[in-house]
């Protein structure tokens, strides 16, 4: 099935759940006004669903904009998203019975960042037909592969399809499999210590504080952040970099046993930091230590807030 | 006002001139993006490029910036007494800014200088800058300079306009500190004044054609505020809206900034660092009363802000010079071109 | 550089650890001076917010010190920590902060010798890593 | 250039608990330079920017009247950072004062009846206000002084001892009241503000301005109430609370609408705050 199909279905299904008066809102995405961003919106009329798109830029996870919300929602979730509605749930910060979800079997979003840095040029206008992705800009149209510009969390994805789901805009997808997730995290693993202080200073030294990565993420709903809290202040307001790196190491931390890779934070990063580089080293560890990955299931307690009395202890005297 | 012609040949020269003179900041290419940054002796200017990832404001208002010393150690005289520092503002130059870039500082300027009150830090940084300008012939898909009063050869703000002709820089000199840069550079070829103009005006019509996207801002001023601040719009504006300070930082008009102190042992620093409207923590009071506390709030703030508040305290057009920054790196696509248009339309 | 000594914040769970410590100061035990005590409700309590606060702040290294599994006054304190503390030990070598100089134990507060025997394994582990050379805050901005 | 972020250093010369909860202080403070007082040339409902060195600034009403020389008087709600550090100060440590802040309509007052309607700790500037207007160079140059003032509690009345003192005179009419009280002795009103206004604030005349301050619940019941006895909203004056850091308009903080709190207020005729947002 291809992107317009897709649409269709997520606006056909949309269209009945607002009529039956299923839900009092959908939560999706409509077209962006640049290339290679849609922007995350809600339905209310079923009139309105000619809005509602689907395509290769669909990155933002939607299960952001759960949080606490009180009405009835339906939700287009693809894999990501679902895991962190699975995650929302379990956390109460919504409810199962409030949500429909329309699972969307995702074929992975495309890398922006990649795609701009490709071209000297603006890029004007992109196109998708299939797997291949159409470039336009001043004096130029390129043809790439989609499966070249992926989001780097798309390309090493092994949970497209949604793991919840009420009703699906498409036919389920086979898993990617004998993917190697870790590649990235065990070079710095592998770093001399100095090497890997000076790489993580290397990656964070463009960082504003702006906090998109840590906004666009649906696991900080916290009332107060840590790096908000002044009494005490844990992490200065200004651009230090030690106090920059303790806000990246902290955030990652909170996340741990928490994030299913959706790649929001990197998305949202305007300078275009590779944040994922930090929350992928506890994922793995969850995975090595307890087995875990996240947002799988609706049954299972969260590996930081369970214990195994014989959990691995060698490192404690 | 005098024309001058750089053959860029005398480019590297007249830079190097200029190094003993100036600091000098001009656009380069990391890895990733344009930024300015200072440039080191013998670097050049990449001036081959559309515009920087973010705005050149921080030269002037840096991200984080002391603004007081102190010692808390009882022993020593003046302990607790806040006192200044000493900063560098020898001579900056900005080479290569963009006009749009160049007209925010003048748009801001009117904060940092107010007849009761006078930012000492933002002015002595200001009053140390040329601004170089580089006339833009690209403008990007998200520019809507001709929109805000602003153009790709607007010349307010400038000391130095530089029109790249391919061989050569047309150096159009606009005040005293652009003479004087000049000088120091070593740059004299006049040329004939009649002529550059022409080709200037022929390049900044070709370029204004250019420009694709554009605002309406003509009823903003005869909106009434309070119809504006009450218009349905901002819930469905501010949907997407993941409260990051993306916009505001990346923005050349936005000033806003929170004062903070730091203690290191016994040696505290009073300092300021650039604060958004869109961060909660801005407005919240210390009763945990927060006047601004939903994502709409604040989302209306930051529009409210540039294309009303501002222009009823100043009438002099919208806070933005159409650079189109906000609109490139929200995360989430929310377009302020759309919600100036939709605010310039409600009729309340 | 001879006559450097480190400076190590630990922090120790009220029920066990801190009572261990009490132990060894009444018995008039020997230990290297260089660990500075925080008490904590229980091992539980300890956020990793602390632990680089602490290494923000200067310390050499950081000890965490809690009851044995099984003994946490409230139950399971201690076996949620194990899982916190097992990420974070990783975390922190990863982010380029020598394993040697975070350490977690496990000490009753009978065990007032395991307890000086901890401080100088600990006090030594940190000394041989030297002064910190990155990632103390300090700063005057711009 | 002047650098108007910096503070005037100052010595805390003495420190008076308020109220039974502790939770309020008057600061007296003294100007370490002579110089600065000079230059720190206020009017009541104005405010500064007291200074903590290590912690911050936070904006404060001035408690103390112009006419009062020699020092500066703050009382302050222990609330958050920088008060609580100022409530653990001593007599004797230096802190800073920057200001004097925003502006004031004294102009406007000037031969008018006087209304002060006051609730809990933001009597400060009110206090102010008063010892100005009772001033014996001043108090020709107004009419009738009235003065409503409540608090949950006696106890949680600020400065009790002058409030006894201005019962006393005849040049202005006070109604001391508090929301509740098992004090057998207790000899004022008891009620909410809003009620005792109604009862006892005078009828309004174009001769007569009330200046207001306080929660803002006693602020939302007591407008009403005004209305009620044909107040005119150019005629009465409030002061506003915001979040504020620069305190002098750049910082960008504070505004309501294209008005700056710190700048173009605190204090604000309730006609201007009908035409903008309501967002405070």
């Amino acid at each position: 099935m291809h992107m317009p199909e897709y649409t269709a279905k997520i606006k056909e299904i949309s269209a009945r759940l607002l009529k039956e008066k299923k839900v009092e809102m959908v939560i999706g995405f409509r077209k962006g006004t640049v290339p290679m961003m849609n922007e995350p919106c809600f339905v209310k009329m079923p009139e309105d669903v000619k809005e509602l798109v689907w395509d290769s830029n669909c990155g933002i996870n939607l299960a952001n904009y759960l949080t606490d919300r009180k009405e009835k929602i339906g939700i287009i979730a693809k894999g990501c998203d679902s895991r962190n509605i699975v995650t929302h749930i379990i956390e109460n910060k919504i409810k199962r019975e409030q949500l429909f979800i329309i699972g969307v079997p995702c074929k992975g979003m495309i890398d922006k960042n990649k795609i701009t840095s490709m071209f000297e040029n603006e890029i004007n206008e992109i196109s998708e037909h299939e797997e291949k992705i159409i470039v336009k800009g001043e004096g130029f149209e390129k043809t790439l592969n989609k499966n070249n510009v992926l989001q780097k969390n798309c390309k090493i994805c092994i949970h497209r399809n949604p793991v919840i789901y009420d009703e699906l805009a498409a036919d389920l997808l086979d898993e990617q499999k004998d993917i190697d997730r870790y590649e990235d995290v065990r070079k710095i693993e592998a770093m001399a210590i100095e090497d890997k202080w000076n790489y993580f200073d290397e990656i964070l030294s463009e960082c504003i504080r702006c906090y998109a990565c840590r906004n666009a993420c649906p696991l900080c709903y916290c009332p107060t952040c840590f790096v908000d809290e002044s009494r005490p202040q844990w992490v200065g307001k200004s651009t230090n970099p030690v106090d920059t790196r303790t806000f990246h190491f902290l955030r990652a931390y909170h996340c741990a046993g928490r994030c299913t890779d959706c790649g929001a934070c990197e998305r949202a990063c305007p300078m275009g930091i590779k944040v994922r580089t930090f929350t992928k080293k506890l994922e793995k560890d969850c995975l090595e230590l307890y087995g875990w990955e996240a947002g799988l299931s609706l049954d299972e307690r969260p590996p930081l807030d369970t214990y195994r009395p014989d959990d691995p202890e060698d490192f404690i005297k | 006002m005098r024309l001058i012609n750089i053959d860029k040949k005398s480019w590297t020269g007249g830079l190097e001139n200029l190094y003993g003179n100036y600091r000098l900041f001009g656009p380069v290419k990391n890895n990733k993006h344009h930024v300015f940054k200072e440039l080191s002796k013998g670097e050049l200017p990449d001036l081959n490029y559309l515009n920087t990832l973010l705005s050149p404001k921080s030269i002037v208002f840096s991200q984080s910036e002391t603004m007081f010393e102190y010692s808390l150690d009882e022993s020593k005289e003046q302990h607790h007494i806040l006192k200044e520092i000493n900063k560098d503002y020898s001579p900056q130059a900005l080479i290569g800014i963009r006009p749009c870039d160049a007209a925010s500082f003048q748009l801001v300027k009117r904060n940092f200088d107010t007849p009761e009150y006078k930012d000492p830090y933002w002015l002595r940084a200001y009053e140390s800058t040329t601004f170089v300008g580089l006339a833009c012939s690209n403008p990007c898909s998200t520019c809507f300079c001709t929109s805000t009063g602003c153009g790709p050869f607007h010349e307010d703000g400038l000391d130095l306009l530089l029109v790249d002709e391919g061989e050569n820089f047309i150096a159009k000199i606009l005040t005293p500190g652009g003479e004087n840069f000049i000088k120091s550079a070593g740059w004299e070829t006049e040329t004939d004044p009649v002529a550059a103009e022409k080709i200037i005006k022929n390049m900044k019509i070709k370029a204004e054609k250019k420009i694709a996207s554009f605002v309406s801002t003509d009823q903003l001023k005869n909106r009434s505020a309070i119809d504006l601040y009450a218009a349905p719009f901002w819930e469905e504006i501010a949907f997407a809206c993941i409260n990051c300070g993306t916009c505001t930082y990346a923005c050349p008009t936005c000033w806003c900034f929170d004062i903070q102190d730091e203690v290191s042992k016994n040696l505290g620093i009073r300092m300021r660092n650039w604060d958004s409207c869109m961060f909660p923590l801005f407005t919240l009071h210390g009763t945990g009363y927060n006047p601004r506390n939903t994502k709409m709030q604040r989302v209306r703030q930051r529009f409210m802000h540039k294309l009303k508040y501002y222009v009823d305290k100043y009438d002099d057009g919208i806070q933005c010079v159409g650079c189109g920054r906000c609109i490139r790196l929200c995360p989430v696509n929310i377009d302020i071109r759309r919600v100036c248009d939709m605010m310039n339309k409600y009729e309340g | 550089m001879e006559d450097w000594e480190p400076r190590i914040v630990c922090f120790l769970c009220n029920w066990c650890s801190y009572g261990a410590a009490d132990l060894a100061g009444v018995s008039r035990m020997q230990y290297p001076a260089n660990v500075r005590a925080i008490r904590i409700p229980c091992a539980g309590r300890m956020s990793p917010k602390f632990i680089l606060a602490a290494f923000m702040k200067g310390a050499d290294g950081v000890w965490v010190s809690g009851c044995h599994p099984g003994d946490c006054h409230y139950l399971e304190g201690n076996y949620y920590a194990r899982r916190k503390f097992a990420l974070f030990k990783n975390l922190i070598e990863y982010m380029g902060i020598e394993p040697g100089r975070l350490h977690f134990s496990w000490i009753s507060s009978a065990e007032s010798t395991k307890f000086t025997s901890v401080v100088k394994k600990v006090t030594l582990a940190v000394k041989e890593l030297g002064p910190r050379k990155q990632g103390i805050k300090r700063g005057v901005y711009g | 250039m002047q650098n108007p972020y910096l503070p005037y250093p100052v010595c805390i010369d003495e420190i008076i608990t308020e109220t039974e909860d502790k939770n309020l202080k008057t600061f007296k403070l003294v100007f370490l330079n002579p110089d600065d007082e000079e230059k720190f040339s206020y009017m009541p409902g104005q405010f500064a920017e007291l200074s903590v060195a290590g912690k911050g600034e936070i904006p404060i009403g001035i408690a103390s009247s112009p006419t009062e020389k020699g020092y500066l008087k703050f009382t302050v709600n222990k609330v958050g950072l920088v008060t609580t550090c100022l409530h653990s100060m001593k007599a004797g440590d230096i802190i800073g004062v920057r200001g004097p802040l925003g502006r004031h309509l004294w102009d406007t007052l000037k031969g008018k009846k006087i209304v002060i309607i006051g609730g809990g700790f933001a009597f400060t500037t009110l206090r102010s206000s008063i010892a100005y207007m009772l001033d014996p160079l001043n108090r020709m140059n107004f009419k009738d002084i009235n003065v409503i003032y409540g608090a949950r509690s006696p106890g949680m009345l600020l400065y009790r001892d002058e409030l006894a003192e201005w019962e006393t005179r005849d040049d202005i009419n006070m109604h001391i009241t508090v929301d509740s009280t098992d004090d057998p002795d207790w000899k004022y009103n008891v009620g909410f503000v809003p009620t005792i206004t109604e009862q006892k604030a005078p009828p309004w005349d174009s001769d007569t301005y009330a200046l207001i301050c306080g929660p803002p619940i006693m602020i939302k019941f007591t407008q009403p109430v005004l209305d009620k006895l044909g107040y005119a909203h150019d005629h009465i004056i409030m002061s506003l609370e915001m979040r504020m850091k620069c305190g002098i308009g750049i910082c960008g903080r504070c505004n309501i609408g294209k008005k700056y709190v710190c700048k173009d207020g605190p204090v604000f005729t309730l006609a201007e705050l009908d035409n903008m947002p309501k967002e405070y």
